[in-house]
């Protein structure tokens, strides 16, 4: 069997599951949920067999290539709807079908109760549908598709809870923070085809060794725009904390384990563009650095526990860009960290979801607290998650948050030492916040109380169809780190794509992974200090000025309102004003100008035909003369 | 002598709507079906016409002559490249959907009297106005389509002001007011710009001394026919203004929002989706065919007007409260990419301006299609006036927002295509007008989603609680319009090999190259 | 009659265009400048004949002849006709009521001709050809030959354009009766519920030395009634007002009456007739 | 003498009627001196009629001395209508078409 062939069905069986659900109409109501668990699962399938037929062939022929249709033939301009299966894209196939999988599986017992569940799974659907796109794309244009289509599917699940106005405006957001982020990724294949003449990743990755730096800085940084966008960083990050507002597997899925992580993708997809243009990369480690910070320092402050939790994103996907910024030295790391992320991150979402399920919806962690007793198995696999995301020895985070850390030293000089710094810092906030989390949540004394109906939460364990994927998240979280750092295996698996290069690191492994693990201690027991030993304020206290920036995600989004929103609001209704008054007033003025004219010139009408008679005469008169004249010119 | 097929697919409208307006006044809906039937049979014909037309044959295919007025050279000259049977295809697909959705805005409020026939004449005038523009996109003779570019007008100002909205938020009076004054403006604006292109059409035959497209355009490209620089300049600028008025090009572009906010939504639909392609298509056609000097001397401030017009028309849309206006407003943004296409002067460009002709008629029609039903059940235009429509009419909702998406040119929807084939044109050749371009579908997407989002979520409002949710009819017309905008996103393919030798054809007549890729100049 | 018509002329064509164009002018002139319709019409007749004489000196004898006959004899008639049933005798006041019309009117006329003498005299009508070899065949056989063939549709079209100006002129004048006619009874009766002139109306003042209906008669005190003159001629204010004739004419015969019987005539005056001859001095002065 | 004269008296007839037409107010006068425009412009026919030596401008003229005599029917027409009506034949009594 060609197994070419098969790398449309892993676009095509999400997709289909997404028209078939969002078309299909009541009827498809009850098996909906099922229909969209099974049509997720297909590209898992797909992908499992296609994983086994590369393993069995060498390094070299493990790319494969899928030619379906031209899609824009234009003088030119050649796009076409074609694959590339390459170990960096079977990567993400598996990641996204498997731990989509998984959600799809969360979500039917999560989604239970709500009436358009189906919907929400044809969504689900779609949004896989697009992200399988995204990175089987063969070309930037048709992964811009994907890029859109996740966006819209992003769009779709954030807002899927429209009646409440909040997840509207959330959804709306999203989708706009993101166009930016897609206008950036436009130019840049705009940039791509002024200078190759074509955009698919061979011929411009190709080429990109011998095009001028200048050309190729230009590029790097309209994707790292596009990168900011997709992956919420600094200075786009602003929607991901409200896009919390969608269902929490929408989060899981979406916001921690996938979508986020384009960004990453994108840009160690694009690695010799950037290996080229020396400025652009260093513009991609600031802006991984700058994030890394960010999120952590949001995440410290928030009470709510997904924004918490999307704040550890942020600055987890800051970890993985900054990786990806250091060049060859880290695009490994960064996909490494992405991969165990998207294990320990998804578990943690939906132990969070879990939580949330059982306490009815309720997501002030300082409403919580003792939590262990009652949810057993989320209590579990939430452990494990947050000790794999803290790097605690021997779990998936040590292994990829190590590498980065390492490799961030080894990029040399003042910046690695400075990277480096920032990086260990993160892991320091990192296993701060994280512990606060944990102790606020499962630790300590109950503190919820009846909500204004009387109705006080029971927590209890959630369904199977919810434990079971935490379980098997919690499992990866655990041992995916181990397993792909075991002999280099995931550096040998990816190497024909990113390529790899050790660098020289002024401190030794082991240096850099004792002080990783001095600073996880600290942080530990600077959360356990301030919220262990003492206990939990069910209502916030008012906090350092710090902590309340943070808590407002430090004023980015009052500087957006601000700025955007306010002075967007003041230039449309200015604009709005001059188009009435200006642009149509001088149409309307001349009307009425010529209105007036006619008044006046209304009185030469003065009714008798003799007049009239008079201006027959005179004008043919001077038609004659007129006519006279011309012929004797 | 064959089988006049462009003089068929034109003249069959008109009979149509003769036709139609002689129903008896009792037979309303036999003029309804009767308009239906004829708009279905145009539609055929144009199918045949797409059929018949080879895009690697000659230039104009199916080509007709007559002498028609012999003392001042004018010829009955029809013919067609892949872009005027695109629009013709585009125009045929459309009129049936606009009839469809159309289909009770004409009934009489009472039936007091028997001889007040609107229906009949509603219908007629639709049809009419389809002719019109058929025949414009098919006429080779610059007279003939000047005729008709300008009889367009007549229809149109009795469908404007004749069958205005009847969700009008202040009393009858103030509405009748309104529509008529914003089918007079209608009127006035597009009169001055024929006028100004009826003495250009003049000039053009004091200097070509007759009125056929491929005559002058011959005798321009061999030389044969010099026009003095200041002469075809001036003469440029006639035709030009008159296109630009109907496009509508910023600062032109003020009669739109009043035309497409007092007509009803079908009308809307039939102003921006297919009669101002006319204008769009002419610049094409004339502009850069018979001026292509004087397009490119012009072209710098065509630009920056093209510009202006997307950005300024999408921050107004984001400013308006008025559903029609707001979709009035992102049309003018849209018209803003086509005129960016076409004087980017790249093959991208002028292929993106044409597939953005064709796709902008579809999604236009279907969001404002949609609007016009929700504004329907409502009887409101203000978008203050919903909030929660998803909960209680999710199909409306669903197809609301995909034409929504179509508006903003989410990839795969058609829209993309175009829109990013024009970004791409005119960024080959000025990146700086292609990065501010790129701004507008950040606007694009900003006010497509306030609006989806003031209007279709959050808590029900009171009043839209009782909405019914798309009947059949409604979707029957919005369903196959999506299907297209989903089908030519995907696979577009079949369109671009229509217009591809087009554009050729445009390019060499302009003489200019697509500018070459960096690497490539390198080597 | 040959020479008439050649590109030469005569002296005798010479001497009759002098005199007669002279006459033409001036009734043209007339025309336009008499005060009463009738004269114009009169005038303008003139006018025509002396234009007939000049188509017959310029070959046209059938035009000539049709222009006396159809022109001059039919449709100035038919003027004269109107003229009369407006009133054959209004004179209309040459006092221009439009501001600067006149001035304008003047200006025009004299430009238009200016003008036209000019381009006349621009072209080069040197040669004439004469017609005499197109009136070979007889002048109205040329013409006929020409009618029938190549003007026939224009003929035929101008006939059906004389039908529709007969019925045209036919629908104009002629006034459709919308009610039943009232009869003698009815109309007795109307008259004296208006309470208004119950007998017949007085005739016109028609005394042995008048003889005409536009005088009106004269009241015992010799002033005159508007009753008694025909209401059309009343609209058109034609009439005749003879009372201060009539008082003259009373007064001269009391004279000689009081010369004759040697009467003293103040004290007649004062005493006898002295109310009446007050009265009838009065109202001469408000009558004019 | 040259018949071009003709010509010359044709044209100072017709601007004589032209002059007639502005200063009367009559109808039937303004009608008289329209008759007289026509009749000078016929002259000038016929006296082309002879320049040229064929006969058509005696057909014009003819022509024009039937459309004459149909105008004449329908414009008398209408003035007695109007004077019936209005009891005047003055053209400034019909001053209607002022606002």
């Amino acid at each position: 069997m060609n197994t070419e062939n098969l790398i449309a069905l892993l676009v095509a069986a999400p997709l289909l599951g997404a028209a078939v659900l969002l078309c299909g109409g009541r009827r498809l109501d009850r098996v909906g949920p099922w229909l969209g668990t099974l049509l997720a699962a297909v590209p898992f399938v797909i992908g499992l067999v296609l994983f086994t037929d590369m393993l069995g062939k060498g390094a070299e022929e493990r790319s494969l290539h899928q030619h379906l249709f031209s899609w824009i033939p234009v003088e030119g301009f050649q796009a076409d709807v074609a694959f590339q299966l390459d170990q960096l894209s079977m990567t993400f196939v598996l990641l996204i079908s498997g731990v989509g999988t998984l959600i799809h599986l969360y979500s039917i017992g999560y989604m239970e109760h709500d009436e358009r569940r189906r919907r929400f799974f044809g969504y689900l659907n779609l949004f896989l549908a697009a992200m399988l796109l995204l990175v089987l794309a063969d070309n930037y244009l048709l992964l811009y598709v994907g890029w859109e289509g996740v966006g819209l599917a992003s769009y779709l699940l954030i807002g899927f809870w429209q009646h409440k106005p909040s997840a509207a405006t959330a959804a709306k957001k999203a989708f706009l923070v993101n166009r930016v982020g897609d206008m950036g990724l436009s130019i840049a294949i705009m940039l791509m085809f002024t200078t190759f003449g074509t955009f698919a990743f061979e011929p411009v990755l190709g080429a990109a060794e011998e095009t001028s730096e200048g050309k190729l800085t230009a590029i790097g940084l309209m994707l790292l725009l596009a990168a900011c966008g997709k992956s919420a960083q600094v200075p786009l990050q602003s929607w991901l904390g409200d896009a919390m507002e969608g269902p929490t597997p929408v989060s899981a899925l979406i916001h921690a384990a996938t979508m986020v992580t384009a960004g990453v993708y994108l840009i160690v997809r694009s690695g010799v563009i950037f290996n080229g243009a020396p400025d652009a990369q260093l513009a991609v480690t600031v802006v991984g650095a700058v994030t890394l910070l960010f999120g952590a320092i949001v995440g410290c402050a928030k009470d709510d526990i997904k924004k918490a939790l999307a704040g550890s994103t942020m600055s987890q996907i800051g970890y993985m860009i900054l990786a990806a910024g250091l060049g060859p030295i880290g695009y490994v790391f960064a996909i490494m960290h992405l991969v165990t992320h998207g294990f320990f991150k998804a578990g943690l979402f939906l132990g969070a979801g879990s939580v949330m399920h059982g306490m009815n919806d309720e997501v002030d962690m300082r409403k919580y607290g003792g939590l262990r007793k009652y949810m057993p198995v989320t209590f579990v696999t939430f452990g494990l998650g947050y000790l794999a995301i803290i790097g605690f020895p021997g779990l998936s985070g040590f292994f990829s948050k190590d590498k980065i850390i390492e490799a961030a030293f080894a990029k040399g000089g003042t910046e690695g030492w400075i990277l480096g710094s920032v990086a260990l810092l993160g892991a320091a906030i990192t296993a701060y916040y994280m512990t606060r989390v944990m102790i606020m949540t499962f630790f300590g004394e109950k503190r919820w109380e009846p909500d204004a109906q009387g109705n006080a939460p029971h927590p209890h364990e959630s369904p199977k169809s919810m434990t079971i994927p935490m379980i098997l998240l919690a499992v990866g979280s655990v041992f995916a780190g181990g397993f792909f750092s075991i002999g280099d295996r995931f550096m040998h698996w990816l190497e024909p794509v990113t390529h790899h290069d050790h660098g020289d690191s002024p401190l030794s492994a082991a240096t850099v992974t004792g002080a990783t693990m001095v600073v996880l201690v600290i942080g530990v027991s600077m959360a356990w200090v301030q919220y262990g030993r003492r206990p939990v304020p069910s209502v916030a206290p008012r906090g350092s000025l710090v902590t309340r920036a943070a808590r407002r995600d430090l004023l980015q989004d009052d500087f957006n309102h601000v700025v955007l929103v306010r002075g967007g609001e003041h230039l449309t209704r200015s604009l709005v004003y001059v188009d009435h008054t200006l642009v149509d007033g001088v149409v309307n003025g001349t009307a009425a100008s010529v209105g007036g004219l006619s008044g006046r010139l209304r009185k030469l009408q003065n009714g008798y035909a003799r007049s009239y008679a008079v201006s027959m005469f005179g004008g043919a008169a001077v038609l004659i003369v007129a006519t006279l004249l011309m012929r004797a010119v | 002598m064959s089988f006049p097929l462009l003089t068929a697919t034109a003249a069959l409208p008109a009979v149509g709507a003769i036709a139609t307006a002689a129903v008896p006044a009792a037979r309303r809906a036999a003029a309804k079906w009767l308009a239906l039937f004829f708009s279905l049979a145009t539609l055929v014909l144009a199918v045949v016409v797409l059929v018949r037309f080879d895009p690697d044959g000659d230039r104009y295919q199916l080509t007709e002559s007559r002498a028609w007025i012999a003392d001042f050279g004018v010829r009955y000259e029809l013919g067609v490249d892949g872009i005027g049977v695109a629009l013709i295809a585009l125009t045929a697909l459309l009129i049936p959907f606009i009839i469809l959705a159309g289909w009770h805005d004409a009934d009489p409020l009472e039936t007091k009297s028997s001889r007040w026939r609107p229906t009949q004449g509603f219908f007629a005038l639709i049809l009419a106005v389809e002719a019109m523009v058929i025949i414009s996109f098919e006429a080779t003779d610059v007279f003939l389509f000047y005729i008709f570019f300008e009889a367009m007008l007549i229809p149109m100002y009795f469908l404007i002001g004749g069958f205005g909205d009847r969700a009008h938020a202040g009393s009858d009076e103030k509405a009748s007011a309104q529509r008529s004054y914003a089918a007079v403006k209608f009127l006035l604006y597009n009169l001055v710009g024929g006028l100004i292109m009826l003495a250009a059409v003049i000039g053009l035959y004091v200097v070509a001394g007759n009125f056929s497209l491929q005559e002058i355009a011959e005798a321009r490209a061999n030389g044969s026919l010099d026009m003095a620089t200041n002469t075809e300049r001036l003469l440029f600028l006639g035709f030009f203004f008159a296109f630009a008025v109907k496009a509508p090009l910023w600062p032109l572009h003020t009669w739109l929002p009043n035309a497409m906010g007092e007509a009803t939504a079908p009308v809307a639909v039939l102003i921006t989706a297919v009669v101002d392609k006319v204008g769009t298509f002419a610049m094409l056609r004339f502009c850069l065919q018979l001026f292509p000097e004087a397009s490119k001397w012009a072209t710098p401030v065509i630009l920056v007007l093209a510009l202006i017009s997307i950005i300024y028309g999408a921050l107004l849309a984001v400013g308006q409260r008025d559903i029609k206006r707001l979709v009035a407003y992102a049309s003018i943004s849209h018209f803003g990419f086509i005129i960016l296409g076409i004087f980017a002067m790249t093959s991208q460009g002028q292929s993106g301006a044409t597939l953005y002709m064709v796709n902008h008629g579809l999604s236009t029609a279907a969001l404002m299609l949609v609007a016009g039903f929700l504004i329907s059940r409502r009887g409101s235009r203000l978008i203050a006036d919903y909030g929660g429509v998803q909960k209680v009419a999710p199909v409306l909702a669903g197809t609301f927002l995909v034409g929504g998406l179509a508006t903003l040119s989410l990839p795969g929807l058609a829209p993309f295509v175009s829109e990013f084939l024009v970004l791409v044109g005119v960024f080959a050749r000025y990146p700086a007008v292609g990065i501010i371009a790129t701004l507008g579908i950040v606007l694009a997407a900003l006010y497509t989603l306030v609006l989806y989002q003031r209007t279709m979520t959050g808590p029900v409002k009171p009043e839209v609680s009782a909405m019914p949710d798309l009947r059949v009819r409604e979707l029957a017309v919005v369903a196959p319009l999506i299907a297209l905008l989903i089908g030519l996103g995907v696979y577009p393919k079949p369109l671009t090999e229509l217009v591809n030798p087009a554009v050729k054809h445009t390019m060499s007549d302009v003489q200019k190259k697509d500018p070459q890729p960096e690497v490539e100049a390198a080597k | 009659m040959t020479d008439l018509a050649a590109y030469t002329t005569s002296t005798g064509e010479a001497f009759q265009f002098w005199v007669l164009g002279t006459v033409a002018v001036i009734g043209a002139l007339c025309t336009i400048l008499m005060k009463k319709a009738v004269h114009s019409a009169l005038c303008l007749a003139g006018t025509m004949i002396v234009l007939a004489v000049f188509y017959l000196a310029n070959g046209a004898y059938f035009l000539g002849i049709v222009q006396i006959v159809v022109y001059t004899g039919a449709i100035m008639m038919l003027f004269l006709f109107v003229v009369m049933l407006v009133g054959v005798t209004a004179a209309d006041s040459l006092k221009e009521t439009i501001k600067g019309q006149r001035w304008l009117a003047a200006v025009c006329g004299l430009g238009f001709a200016i003008l036209l003498f000019a381009g006349i005299g621009n072209a080069s009508l040197k040669d004439f050809n004469g017609l005499a070899k197109a009136n070979e065949g007889g002048n109205v056989e040329g013409l006929a030959a020409l009618i029938f063939t190549k003007y026939v549709f224009a003929f035929e079209i101008t006939g059906a354009l004389l039908i529709t100006a007969t019925v045209g002129a036919m629908v104009l004048t002629h006034r459709e009766r919308t009610e039943r006619a009232k009869t003698q009874r009815e109309r007795s009766e109307e008259r004296v519920r208006e309470g208004k002139h119950l007998p017949p109306l007085p005739a016109p003042g028609v005394y042995a030395r008048h003889n005409a209906v536009d005088i009106a008669g004269l009241l015992p005190d010799g002033t005159p009634s508007e009753l008694t003159v025909n209401k059309t001629l009343r609209e058109r204010g034609q009439i005749r007002d003879v009372s201060s004739e009539a008082l003259d004419d009373l007064r001269a015969l009391e004279q000689r009456a009081t010369d004759r019987l040697e009467r003293p005539d103040l004290h007649r005056t004062d005493t006898g007739r002295n109310g009446d001859g007050d009265r009838a001095e009065e109202t001469e002065e408000a009558s004019k | 003498m040259n018949p071009v004269n003709y010509l010359y008296l044709a044209a100072l007839l017709f601007a004589i009627g032209a002059t007639g037409v502005l200063i009367r107010r009559n109808a039937i006068v303004v009608f008289m001196c329209i008759e007289l425009m026509l009749n000078a412009c016929n002259l000038a026919f016929v006296a082309f009629s002879r320049l040229h030596g064929n006969l058509d401008g005696q057909i014009i003229a003819f022509f024009t001395m039937v459309v004459a005599a149909a105008e004449v029917v329908v414009g008398l027409a209408i003035i007695v209508s109007l004077f019936r009506s209005r009891h005047s034949a003055s053209v400034d009594d019909a001053s209607l078409m002022k606002l």
